[in-house]
């Protein structure tokens, strides 16, 4: 990477001092065994198909038109979204589709394993590449022809499934920002290691899921988006090893998990249209009186304007 | 001077050929569907692909009233050359070849037939042996005529170089990768041998002046000669492009 | 694809095709276009292949380089993708235009070949956290007729089955370094085991139907497509009977286009995507070996671009 | 604050030469002690349509620093110039035009950006631009014994624990535009200011004496 | 009255300061309410978010080793760089940080450097081999105005938190070993804490505003043109001035005063933060 003039450069040689820590080497069976506590549950207690709560905001960034903040208990993700305007870069010929543009990033300190670079590197670009073909199936651009539209991702702390966390802050904070959609959408992320389906995994299970091994069984890690109208599956990403069954079987899982956080989602939607609704009408009351005042004030100017 | 060890005692090169020889020249025309012209030539291992799309609208920013706009590309494959090069094209060295490769093509286009409107010519390196540029420009005359663009003359580009042997010099043609990287002296010319005019001249480190006139004569010969070649091969490509039989599978 | 204009005459001609399971051009929806292979195109590479697919042209080229592990991984070589959109394909490609595609069909590749039962990285490991081979694989786009995912990944599998590297000695001397002595015959050198390399299969989804290889006029009217990546089968690279055929799993899957799929047609499209390149898989095999006991290593004349 | 002690100083020698190249509307070499900086005004210039200005005209400006290598301070440089150069010229006369200044460092033996920032401002009287005020720039370094030493020298700026750049503005000598370094108390930094505004008198006398010496070329 | 903002912004502004209360209600010296946690990132060494009115920045840093470099043996290394996200508003566009990034980035990198708050020797190991690297990445994810002020009391909370893991390198071997659980905090000199205020050029007299929005500072010469004094334990630790309407002597006074103020409340704030963060 060419040295980057725009910004204050480190040492190119410093290496994070994780790696000479003493837990950071353990073979890939040590590190299996850690992922289980004494009863064999996940050391965070959780079932091997229960997935951890989801905590969300909407509108947390004031200057955006859709703002969402979402926590999947250590991922932690902020989207907004900014109003269309004109396309940028050279444009040949008018689209008849409005353009989306996406960008993940992930924050310097967000990784436990290694610091991220501040500019995007080639892994970045391909999340905002799949993060952008799973929101752009509900999002009707046709509705803003020849403007583009900005979606940006913030990955604050990456804990695992963090392009699922992103994909569901897309969805409430394009709801936030009131773009045309056909439906609300919501994902989730399944890692198999040794032929074991975890639904939402960790960063462990996750760096495990994806650790090369020489034994035959099936590991990756599979992304499902699934949107709200017909169940229809907008995106589906995999990576990994895994026959075809395994994969059925998760894809059954997966959709499960979707639906259960759609509910969530309608709730959470709801209640902020009644809030705007409220503030809308608290705004509504404060412009009558103002009105008022300044239609008795005219009234007296033309009295005061009649007597002279 | 460097140079004594490119030519043997018996007067052979490196590579086993005599001081005025070509390298063996293969090309064949038409070789993409989608491009208006497409041309293929191998010039000993230097392999290079030409594709030409035109005559078509010119865009507005490059739209110019009383010509052609010759809009041109070179770019090397990354396994082209022996050490892998991370960036096929943009760095300086193939856009100083993109700018004489249009000097040279452009001097032999009939560039007043179209106005407003621009001709792209599209040149990949496969094999880089030495002699690049010259095997680009000829494999572009050959995509030109591939597409039917009324040419002046046919714009043959060719490098030579000197050597000694004994103390007399001795011009070599048509130099190889090995005798460039030798250090010795390389004049490229790029020529209509047709017409007799030369498009282009270009040569790097130092030659004695009254040397110059036997390196030149012999760059300007190894152009004739390969306008030859081409002329035949296209001549062969018309004569047979119909009767041709399918494509013979192993 | 690249200035491909259709009108919407010709998109339902096409789509009623596809609904008869008898597209344009007279083949079936899971039939494939006539392909030409050849192994060692260009002589300056470890390995290269070039296949052209009805006008589809791909060249693919591997070249090794000796590079030290990464520390999480000291025991393990490294394979690297570029895809290069040649402008000779479509005008569009010139400059940085085709950047786009090559980062897609290159993240495909890239995440396609990750698992160790895909292409196993320990094979190009010369001496232990100290010294590996690099394997750097550079796909060259010359024309795209459409389907360019498979195309590609066919090619590189060739590639890389063609692809010879040099015996490695390497012994520890004293004070950490190593110290390699490479066998100077050129001939002396070792096969890569890519019999479980995988295929990138697009399925391309027109309401209904799915179709396989898609030409370039159909990939402009079809909703979704989704490749799926089908590691192969070993069996069918070596001509000898030892090696346990593995059965086919997915490597990696991906969709694009904006458009959904229900879910049991995306159990169908999976199933269908791991026959189709089951058979494409053994077609390939059949002519590597056919090759390679016809040229048994020597460097035969390459027709190249000339035929 | 006893008047005549702020007179004991004298600043570095300042050379300067106006109209210094042809193709710019305004330009001016100056050399203060030996940091020598060229400024390059071009005025009025129509630019694209996207960065123009309804009210005023937009002020560009390009640092290239000695070295080349364009790095984070040169932005910083560039913004501390455009800044004082916004107030200083009245934008409003010139609405949807385009003002670029260009600055090349040729020499910096300490206290370069009040040399800029006193070229720009005679770059900008050579350039005949409209402007409200005139500017002028004072460096003072604090050492450890304590005391300020005005227009201080290259080695007196490394021992230095502080340094304070103020720029005033040649009407009501306010401060335009300030920038310190180190750590310093709240007295020294109004001594400071007194002593820098005393100072400035001496930078306008020095602008009046070049314009005038040019007066003549010009007029 | 949305829309009076929008069609008429400098007559809207106007009326507001003529009648001594600013757009927001607040009056010229108020500081706009802060929210201030510590170690909410916890892949980060250490880290902590701010959020004072609608501007909200967090800062994490991240420790890695390297060696020294050659000039400076025993000198580790502190790396600050601010992001101005592309999310945190629409004046910021995607890609390499714009001229006004770098500013910020330079002049938060100046005050940290004048308030020698940390030596760089203590972040050296072993001279001339090992040294710390302490990347401090701060990000802004809602800009309001005032952005400096954010970033530098991020810095300061996440570094006075900060502790380093113990290491044992064995000079002939040159083995490192990284003791994880045995951490000793970094020393921290000081508490520099910077104030930002806009002066607004109003047709009578100018007006110096406090903690500006980043409407106020569009009102007052663009987001360049602010004035930033930042104090550090009774110490001036650096005014940095950028142009902007000009104030007289008594005014500047005023200026320092309130900015002593408020570097006092802004420093109980972390003071407080840290102490109930350390008490969990």
């Amino acid at each position: 990477m060419p040295l980057d003039y725009r910004r204050f450069n480190g040492p190119e040689d410093s290496v994070s001092y994780k790696q000479f820590s003493t837990n950071f080497t353990r073979s890939y069976d040590e590190l299996f065994k850690g992922l289980f506590d004494e009863n064999g549950k996940r050391i965070d207690g959780r079932e091997f198909t229960e997935a951890r709560p989801l905590y969300t905001k909407t509108n947390v960034i004031s200057q955006a038109k859709g703002s969402a903040y979402v926590e999947l208990k250590n991922t932690k993700v902020v989207c907004s979204v900014f109003d269309p305007r004109e396309i940028v870069g050279h444009q040949n010929e008018y689209s008849i589709y409005g353009q989306i543009y996406c960008e993940v990033k992930f924050a310097p300190f967000s990784c436990p394993r290694r610091r991220r670079g501040l500019a995007p590197d080639t892994d970045e670009r391909a999340l905002s590449a799949n993060f952008k073909t799973a929101i752009q199936t509900a999002i009707q651009s046709t509705k803003f022809r020849n403007f583009q539209m900005d979606v940006f991702v913030y990955i604050l702390e990456h804990d695992g499934a963090c392009l699922a966390a992103a994909i569901n802050a897309a969805c409430l904070a394009l709801t936030d920002a009131v773009v045309p959609m056909m439906d609300i959408f919501s994902a989730r992320t399944a890692a198999v290691i040794n032929n074991q389906i975890f639904v939402d995994p960790t960063e462990a299970e996750e760096n495990l899921a994806l650790m090369p091994t020489d034994n035959e069984t099936n590991h990756g890690i599979i992304t499902l988006t699934v949107i709200d109208h017909l169940r229809n599956i907008t995106d589906l990403q995999q990576i990994g090893s895994i026959d075809a069954d395994c994969l059925i079987k998760v894809i059954d899982i997966l959709l499960e998990e979707c639906a259960k956080l759609m509910p969530l989602f309608k709730d959470l939607i709801i209640d902020n249209v009644f809030e705007q609704y409220k503030e809308h009408q608290v705004y509504l009351s404060i412009k009558k009186q103002v009105n008022e005042e300044l239609s008795n004030k005219v009234k007296e100017w033309t009295l005061i304007v009649k007597d002279k | 001077m460097p140079g004594p060890e490119l030519l043997s005692s018996q007067g052979l090169r490196l590579d086993g050929r005599r001081p005025d020889e070509l390298r063996r020249i293969r090309c064949k025309l038409g070789v993409f569907t989608q491009p208006d012209g497409s041309a293929y030539l191998e010039q000993g291992n230097t392999k290079v692909l030409a594709a030409v799309y035109g005559p078509h609208q010119a865009a507005k920013s490059k739209l110019s009233t009383e010509g052609v706009v010759v809009n041109c590309q070179y770019s090397m494959a990354t396994f082209s050359t022996s050490e892998r090069k991370n960036r096929p094209r943009g760095d300086r060295k193939s856009q100083e070849m993109s700018l004489h490769l249009r000097q040279a093509l452009s001097a032999a286009i009939k560039t007043e037939l179209y106005p407003r409107s621009q001709i792209d010519i599209y040149v990949e390196v496969l094999q880089a042996d030495g002699g690049a540029y010259c095997a680009s420009v000829n494999a572009a005359t050959l995509a030109l005529i591939d597409a039917g663009v009324p040419l002046k003359a046919y714009a043959c580009a060719c490098t030579s170089s000197v050597a000694w042997r004994g103390n007399h010099p001795e011009a070599l043609l048509d130099v190889g990768h090995v005798e460039e990287a030798a250090g010795g002296v390389c004049l490229t010319v790029a020529a209509l041998p047709s017409v007799d005019s030369i498009a282009l001249l270009e040569m790097s480190h130092r030659l004695h002046m009254d040397y110059f006139e036997v390196v030149m004569s012999r760059a300007m010969q190894g152009c004739k000669d390969i306008e030859i070649i081409l002329d035949k091969a296209v001549r062969e490509h018309l004569a047979e492009g119909w009767t041709k039989p399918d494509v013979i599978t192993i | 694809m690249a200035g491909m204009l259709l009108s919407n005459a010709e998109r339902f001609y096409i789509w009623d095709g596809v609904e008869e399971n008898f597209r344009s051009d007279g083949r079936s929806n899971k039939d494939y276009r006539p392909m030409e292979l050849e192994t060692d195109v260009v002589s300056s590479a470890s390995g290269s292949a070039r296949l052209r697919l009805a006008n589809t042209d791909v060249l693919v080229c591997v070249k090794t380089e000796i590079d030290t592990p990464k520390s999480d991984k000291p025991g393990l070589g490294s394979i690297e993708f570029f895809v290069d959109c040649s402008a000779n394909a479509t005008p569009e490609f010139e400059g940085r235009g085709g950047e786009q595609l090559a980062n897609r069909i290159s993240n495909l590749l890239q995440r396609a070949y990750h698992s160790s039962q895909a292409f196993n990285l320990k094979q190009l490991c010369i001496f232990e956290g100290k010294q590996c081979w690099k394997l750097y694989v550079d796909i060259l786009i010359l024309e795209c007729g459409g389907n360019l995912c498979d195309a590609v990944s066919l090619a590189v599998k060739a590639a890389l089955f063609n692809t010879r590297i040099p015996f490695v000695k390497a012994a520890l001397m004293d004070g950490g370094n190593i110290d390699l002595q490479l066998s100077d015959d050129p001939f002396d050198s070792k096969r890569l085991e890519v019999g479980t390399a995988p295929l990138l299969v697009t399925l391309c989804r027109m309401d209904e139907e799915n179709i396989v290889d898609p030409t370039a006029e159909e990939e402009t009217c079809i909703a979704v497509s989704i490749v799926v990546g089908v590691s192969g089968n070993p069996a069918l690279y070596t001509s000898s009977e030892d090696t346990t055929p593995s059965d086919h799993k997915c490597t990696t899957i991906s969709m694009s286009g904006n458009g959904g799929i229900l879910p049991d047609a995306m159990k169908i499209v999976i199933a269908e995507g791991i026959t189709a390149a089951k058979c494409l898989d053994e077609a390939l095999g059949r002519t590597l070996l056919q090759e390679r006991n016809r040229t048994n290593l020597q460097k035969k004349d390459s027709y190249g671009f000339l035929k | 604050m006893v008047e005549e002690d702020l007179k004991d100083f004298k600043l570095k020698p300042m050379k300067c030469e106006l109209n210094f190249l042809n193709k710019s509307d305004g330009s001016a070499i100056l050399a203060q002690g030996e940091t020598v900086v060229l400024v390059s005004v071009n005025g009025p210039l129509d630019i694209k349509s996207t960065s123009q200005n309804m009210e005023k005209a937009t002020l560009e400006v390009i640092f290239s620093s000695k070295g080349g290598k364009p790095t984070v301070s040169d932005r910083f440089k560039e913004n501390v110039i455009r800044q004082t150069c916004e107030t200083a010229i009245f934008g409003c006369l010139y609405p949807r035009t385009g003002i670029t200044i260009t600055i090349q460092e040729l020499e910096d033996y300490g206290g370069l950006l009040p040399t800029t920032i006193n070229c720009t401002c005679l770059a900008l009287l050579n350039s005949g631009l409209a402007m409200r005020h005139v500017v002028a720039a004072v460096g003072c370094a604090l050492d450890e014994a304590g005391n300020l030493i005005i227009d201080p020298t290259n080695d007196q700026i490394q021992t230095a624990t502080a340094t304070m750049y103020f720029v005033f503005d040649s009407r009501e000598k306010n401060l335009v535009t300030g920038f310190s370094t180190g750590t310093f108390g709240e007295g020294v930094y109004d001594e400071a200011l007194e002593r820098c505004r005393a100072a400035s008198d001496l930078v306008f006398n020095f602008y009046r004496d070049i314009v005038a010496s040019y007066c003549n070329v010009i007029g | 009255m949305e829309e009076y903002k929008v069609l008429q912004p400098f007559k809207y502004f106007n009326d507001h300061i003529s009648v001594n209360v600013r757009p927001d209600g607040r009056k010229f010296d108020q500081q706009r309410s802060i929210k201030l946690n510590a170690n909410s990132v916890n892949t980060a060494d250490a880290s902590s978010l701010i959020k004072c009115g609608k501007t909200s920045v967090v800062c994490g840093i991240s420790l890695e080793l390297a060696t020294p470099k050659a000039e400076e043996p025993d000198n580790g290394f502190l790396v600050t760089n601010v992001e101005l996200l592309p999310l945190c508003s629409s004046k910021f566009k995607p890609g390499p940080p714009s001229d006004y990034a770098q500013v910020v980035n330079n002049t938060v990198n100046d005050i940290l450097k004048n308030s020698k708050c940390i030596d760089l020797k203590d972040l050296c190991i072993v001279s001339d081999k090992l040294a710390w690297v302490l990347y401090c990445d701060i990000a802004c994810l809602e800009y309001d105005g005032s952005i400096i002020d954010a970033c530098l009391a991020t810095l300061m909370t996440s570094l006075k938190t900060l502790s380093l893991p113990h290491v044992i390198y064995d000079i002939e071997t040159e083995e490192i070993k990284v003791d994880v659980n045995i951490r000793h905090p970094l020393k921290v000199t000081g508490l520099p804490v910077a104030t930002s205020f806009v002066i607004y050029q109003s047709p009578d007299s100018n007006v110096a505003l406090m903690d500006p929005t980043s409407f106020e500072e569009e009102m007052c010469g663009g987001n360049g043109a602010n004035l930033v004094v930042c104090w550090n334990q009774g110490l001036l630790c650096g005014i940095h001035k950028f142009g902007g309407a000009t104030l007289g002597t008594d005014g500047h006074k005023k200026l320092l005063n309130v900015a002593k103020e408020r570097s006092k409340t802004i420093e109980e704030v972390i003071n407080t933060c840290i102490a109930n963060e350390t008490s969990e």
